[in-house]
């Protein structure tokens, strides 16, 4: 078990690790082998399947072997780390926050996306609604994927709530609009906008180029009504007992594949990335704040 | 016309006529309070459907071949998962159906504790069992075995006691009658009449696991699960078609040589 | 030697199954009770390797009273006990051989037994047993494969690898028909002489009870109604084991028993 | 036969099984121990470090569940109503539609072969669709709500209760069909005298365990957006609230349960 | 009347059922088949409502060769021939009053037996029915509440109903005990005369068999080895219907049936 201050403060006491080969004084484990837990973002246009290309490379870098696991589910990646039998997450945003506050995660990375660290969430509307501002929102229906979703929909609610005044999220469910359809996907959402079973969707910048293919007039019929604030991206983190000095192997190797050209092309063919950046806690106190905001009064 | 004599109306008791009606009336009232529940719109759903059917269905039945590689992969490890996971629950259980089956404790204090056992476990969902063992034992498809193991477990203990409340007493009269001690009895008359159907149910359940632990991917406990959400929130139904394609096509294999193999032993 | 005295039995739910029993069976006799169903026969019989357990009197089997006996001393009886059923009691789904050898359990060794492991006199003996009853070319056969006249004969088999003192048969004839009845009735007949086992069975056929019996008991709701020798047996007796005579009863709703 | 009898005559005592039976049986057990070796160390072949705190871990985690948090019961009985709801429905509908499929696909109803093998055929691609993917595929044509959930479990349930069915209907005791049969009635007359009241309490049984089954399966379907209290379960532990979890699968419990007892009850009454 | 004119039946896998059997029944008669297991009789006797299918020659029944009948006059032959099983046949679970209402089904509309909807004239006749065999007290049991037979007695009841010019019975005894036995032939004896239903019954007992009927048949490997009334029965047609003295054989290993 890994209580949480205990592994911070005093690292070295329970070092569990076989390994003795390393000697320096540096605190926390080197295992022998490394697991690295994937879960991609739904929160963006094509979702990867396979961390293989990834961890193969880490682990020649890194002269220790990688293993590499992708889940769909951040619950089973944050107990995993906790527990230590996975050092390395690749985790979305919210499910970093999670992991930070249970099992003392730390952010080393982020990816980096159009350039930026950082995505936002938008407002779809139908273009021929006559709907021109958050205002207009006010009695509509509106479209979100999943409750537990950063952009679909904690972030567009929390600035609605602080925009129109509203205390909880039930409030403004109930109070501000006049219905909500929970979708499941932001593709759904927008369907549903598209479809005339809400007015009002808030997705991913921009869920519509997902949709482009089988539904060609969706960039015509669907217009942006707004953003929200931005929101960092996916993280990459360690669990806090690992080795500092492995932890700086670790970010070395991966910002070394932004100067690689050929990991650039695998970066962005399988995971939509441009490069990796350094990132640190605090680039997701914003997340965490709306976490807080949300956790105890989410609607059951 | 010929005269007859009718029976006598059957006598039925006021309580039995007033079971009767109240048994009808807590059904119907089960019924209105489900249709009032549910409300489906179907014009939107045939909408829907008719918006979709041509984006999906075509789409199912013309797999996207370049991932066979893949997807074999995943099947195989679902399979190898699901044998794994069901042969220990086939073995766990058996202690548990035992316990639970009435003429063998000839105890309604211990069968009544066996059938809660079998019951709680059976209530907890397979994808937070799945959760636990990857703590325990990492995500990889070692977790899923130990999930599928324990989520089995409930089921085949309660169909596996059942088994044992059948068998044919006699036999067992027919030992104790030569002598023979309680454990020679086990042995002797009991096991050789309930090993056919602890197989056929061991072997339907190896069935429903694969099918289970396809969920278990989700998780990173292995298998074809992560495939499928993965087609599903990509909309790519090609490959969609494909997993569906792979899954009946190793259930069936299985079925075939499970049938056999039944046939075989019993 | 088999002494029932004063022994009667009352199930749980009331009901008499036997009373005021008082009978003496010599070693050697073959001895059949005869009566309507439910008149109490079977009861009888499981007395006396103690598959029910009277509730009055005493009970001596070979001197000793049994009724006294707990699991021990009661593995002990019935090894020296056989038993043979109406619907022959096989494990339908075990072979002949494993189903003659069952008779045996008694004699080995729980490890032993469990692990298959018998000795080669004991296998010797199911196959000694199965060539005299006339059916040891189904060996290896599933029970379940053999005609009841068969698996009939098994079952005698398997009490003879028991090398009983006393041989017990609770209508081992009632699901068979009448050619292979007597068939069965003969080897039980043919082992109570060669081997002078005493041998007691029940049967609903007086007829049948006549043509194999050395003596006869009759019973009727729990009491012992008869019991003499075959000769003693006349139209009378046959009044008293079924309440009445037959024929003229017939037709008037059958009152009591059907 | 003659082998094995000549066997037996040579050496005095035989062996208690033919050694045909033996070798065979011998093989099969190899096969599926192999298969079974083969299978742990294919799934532990990713496994990093022992079992060492394995237990330790889940415990830590277990205890995070605990103790579940009642007071929110209130609030999830009505999605726990909607996931009853749906379970009855698609139940409901299933056991309907059971009742041709499964005498067209028992074998001894159906003497015309074709029709025969293509239920079985039909019903068996039926069963080994898993629920996810149903879901998955019905929320894809029908979008997000009760309606794909209730059809997912509906074909689910079908698969399931044919098979069962049809098997009962083939372990029934023929002769009072044949009796009904000798005194003239026709095929209707037939099922419905003979068959009918011979298979009901087996019908009602497997009827309720589907029933069972659907709401445990209703966990599964949230995972896809199909409704019920899956969504919500699967909610509350992406916030992380496990204790609201625990309470959602202390609900389950107790409905799985009650819908046990029920069963139970049933089946006495009909037997 | 029914006659069998050179009538030969071969099943699917081979086995002769009938060879070469020519045979008339004449209206009101009461015949006895009897015969060793495997004889035929079943055979002999399903042929008559076509249960079976002859292979070879023509079956008159009333005059018409019911061999070319399809369903549609398969159902109203049937209908006027009434059939006894040895195990009853009846429903369990159901009670007497809607098994015997089953005698009714070839006479009533699908949909009305469907819905339960009898005719009032035809639960009358049902009732009538069970007073006849002396069981209408147990009219809303259900059948496996009653005994053996009591069973039989409700299947006769619906052979009753059903109004048939002809009754058969296959073994309708051999699942009772002896005076239960007697009790359910003389209810169809009495049917016989009372009604002039002519009843065509299979038994293994040629000592019931002489007791009941006004002509015996015996069989033996498909064919009619005997044929006459009850008074030409001697110990030679004994031998003659299976195929040796019993007794003498029983102990050879039982060659051929067991
Ligand atoms: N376990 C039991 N509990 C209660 N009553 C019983 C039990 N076993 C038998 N009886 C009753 O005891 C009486 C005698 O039964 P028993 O079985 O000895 O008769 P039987 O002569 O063997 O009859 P059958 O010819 O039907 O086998 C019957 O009235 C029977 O109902
Ligand atoms: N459906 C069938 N298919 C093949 N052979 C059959 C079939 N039914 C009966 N037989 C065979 O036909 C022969 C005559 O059988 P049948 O049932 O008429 O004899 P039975 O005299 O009624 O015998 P029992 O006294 O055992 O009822 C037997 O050899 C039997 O094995
Ligand atoms: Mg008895
Ligand atoms: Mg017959």
């Amino acid at each position: 078990g890994s209580s949480d201050d205990s592994d911070s403060s005093n690292a070295e006491g329970d070092n569990s690790s076989e390994s003795s080969e390393d000697s320096n004084e540096s605190s926390g484990d080197t295992p022998d082998t490394l697991v690295m837990g994937f879960v991609p973002s739904q929160d963006s246009d094509t979702i990867a399947d396979t961390v293989e290309p990834l961890a193969d490379r880490l682990g020649e870098e890194l002269g220790i072997e990688v293993k590499g696991q992708v889940m769909t589910n951040y619950n089973a990646l944050v107990e995993a780390m906790g527990a230590n039998q996975v050092q390395i997450g690749f985790i979305p945003a919210f499910g970093y926050v999670l992991a930070n506050e249970q099992y003392d995660v730390e952010v080393i990375l982020k990816s980096i996306r159009y350039g930026s660290g950082t995505y936002k969430a938008q407002y779809l509307v139908r273009s021929d609604s006559g709907i021109e501002s958050l205002a207009d929102l006010e009695g509509k229906v509106w479209a979100y994927g999943d409750k537990s979703s950063t952009s679909g929909y904690l972030f567009p609610a929390s600035q609605l709530m602080k925009e129109f005044d509203y205390a909880s999220a039930p409030e403004l469910e109930s109070g501000f609009f006049s219905g909500t359809v929970q979708s499941g996907g932001h593709d759904n959402s927008a369907l549903a906008v598209y479809n005339g079973e809400a007015d009002v969707a808030t997705t991913f910048d921009d869920v519509r180029t997902e949709l482009e293919e089988e539904y060609p007039d969706v960039m015509d019929k669907l217009t942006v009504l707004g953003y929200t604030d931005e929101i960092p991206n996916d993280t990459i983190s360690v669990t806090r007992n690992l080795d500092d000095e492995l932890v700086q192997k670790i970010k070395d190797a991966f910002m070394s594949f932004n100067d690689d050209e050929e990991m650039i092309k695998i970066m962005n063919d399988v995971y939509n990335w441009d490069g990796i950046d350094e990132a640190s806690d605090e680039e997701y106190e914003v997340v965490k704040e709306t976490y807080q905001e949300f956790k105890d009064n989410i609607e059951l | 016309m010929k005269s007859y004599t009718l029976p006598p109306k059957p006598e039925k008791s006021l309580f039995k006529k007033l079971k009767a009606i109240l048994i009808v009336v807590i059904l119907a009232a089960i019924y209105v309070w489900t249709f009032l529940g549910i409300d489906i719109d179907w014009a939107r759903a045939i909408d829907r459907i008719a918006n979709n059917f041509a984006r999906v269905i075509p789409n199912l039945f013309s797999p996207d071949w370049s991932a066979t590689a893949d997807v074999s992969l995943s099947i195989l490890e679902t399979v190898l998962i699901a044998f794994a996971g069901s042969l220990m629950a086939a073995i766990l259980a058996i202690p548990l159906g035992f316990l639970a089956a009435q003429n063998m404790t000839g105890s309604r204090i211990l069968t009544t504790i066996g059938k809660w056992i079998l019951s709680a476990v059976r209530a907890f969902p397979d994808i937070i069992l799945a959760i636990l063992f990857v703590v325990a034992v990492g995500p990889n498809a070692f977790a899923g075995v130990l999930a599928i193991a324990i989520g089995s477990t409930g089921m085949l203990g309660k169909l596996y006691s059942e088994v044992i409340e059948s068998i044919d007493m006699k036999v067992v009269e027919a030992m104790e009658a030569n002598g023979a001690n309680k454990i020679q009895i086990l042995f002797y008359a009991v096991i050789p009449q309930i090993i056919p159907e602890f197989l056929s149910y061991a072997i339907y359940r190896f069935e429903v696991d694969i099918r289970a632990s396809s969920i278990l991917g989700i998780v990173g406990a292995g298998g074809i699960g992560t495939m499928i959400i993965f087609a599903a929130n990509n909309r790519n139904w090609n490959e969609m078609g494909l997993i569906l394609l792979a899954i009946i096509i190793v259930v069936t294999i299985i079925d075939f040589i499970s049938a056999r193999i039944r046939r075989k032993i019993v | 030697m088999i002494q029932f005295k004063d022994v009667g039995l009352v199930y749980p739910n009331g009901t008499e199954g036997l009373k005021n029993v008082n009978v003496t069976i010599n070693d050697g006799e073959f001895v059949v009770i005869v009566g309507l169903s439910g008149a109490g026969k079977s009861t009888f019989i499981r007395s006396i390797n103690r598959l029910v357990t009277p509730t009055k009197g005493s009970l001596l089997v070979d001197n000793e009273d049994i009724l006294s006996y707990r699991s021990g001393e009661l593995r002990k009886l019935r090894t020296k006990v056989g038993m043979i059923f109406q619907n022959y009691n096989l494990v339908k789904r075990s072979n002949v051989l494993k189903n003659v050898l069952a008779g045996r359990l008694g004699h080995t060794g729980t490890l032993r037994s469990i692990l298959n492991l018998y000795k080669k006199e004991d296998v010797g003996l199911a196959y000694e047993s199965l060539q005299r009853v006339n059916i040891s070319e189904k060996i290896y056969n599933r029970a379940d494969e053999l005609s009841g006249g068969q698996q009939q004969r098994v079952s005698i088999a398997r009490v003879l690898t028991q090398k009983p003192g006393y041989i017990l048969a609770d209508e081992p004839v009632a699901s068979l028909d009448p050619p292979t009845s007597h068939q069965v009735m003969s080897y039980l007949k043919k082992i109570n002489k060669e081997d002078n086992i005493t041998t007691i069975v029940n049967l609903h056929f007086i007829d049948m009870a006549m043509e194999y019996a050395d003596r006869i008991i009759g019973m009727r709701a729990g009491e012992v109604v008869f019991d003499g020798p075959v000769s003693e047996v006349n139209e009378k007796t046959f009044e008293e084991i079924y309440g009445r005579s037959i024929r003229e009863d017939d037709l008037r709703g059958g009152a009591d028993e059907s | 036969m003659t082998n094995q009898s000549k066997d037996v005559v040579k050496g005095k005592t035989p062996s208690l099984y033919p050694v045909k039976t033996k070798a065979q049986v011998s093989i099969i057990f190899i096969v599926i121990l192999g298969f079974y070796f083969f299978s742990m160390f294919w799934t532990q072949r990713e496994m990093v470090g022992g079992f060492g705190d394995s237990l330790g871990n889940m415990f830590t985690v277990i205890g995070k569940f605990f103790p579940p948090n009642l007071s929110v019961i209130p609030a999830i009985l009505e999605p726990m109503a909607q996931t009853i709801q749906m379970a009855i429905v698609a139940t409901t509908c299933a056991a309907i539609l059971t009742v041709p499929l499964a005498l067209m696909s028992a074998q001894n109803i159906t003497t015309f072969k074709p029709l025969y093998y293509a239920t079985r055929t039909l019903m068996n691609i039926l069963r080994t669709i898993p629920d996810l993917v149903l879901a998955v595929i019905f929320v894809g044509l029908f979008g997000i709500g009760v309606l794909p959930g209730i059809l997912a479990l509906f074909i689910f349930s079908l698969g399931i209760l044919a098979k069962l069915i049809s098997e009962t209907i083939e372990s029934v005791d023929m002769n009072p069909l044949e009796a009904m049969r000798a005194s003239g009635g026709n095929v209707f007359q037939v099922i419905f005298f003979g068959l009918v009241p011979q298979v009901l309490p087996q019908f009602t049984s497997f009827v309720l365990y589907v029933f069972e089954i659907n709401i445990r399966a209703s966990v599964v379907l949230g995972l896809v957006g199909a409704g019920g209290i899956g969504l919500v379960l699967n909610q509350q532990l992406g916030f992380y609230n496990y204790q609201n979890a625990m309470a959602i699968i202390v609900l389950i419990f107790v409905v799985v349960i009650v819908i046990e007892y029920i069963s139970n009850k049933l089946r006495e009454a009909l037997i």
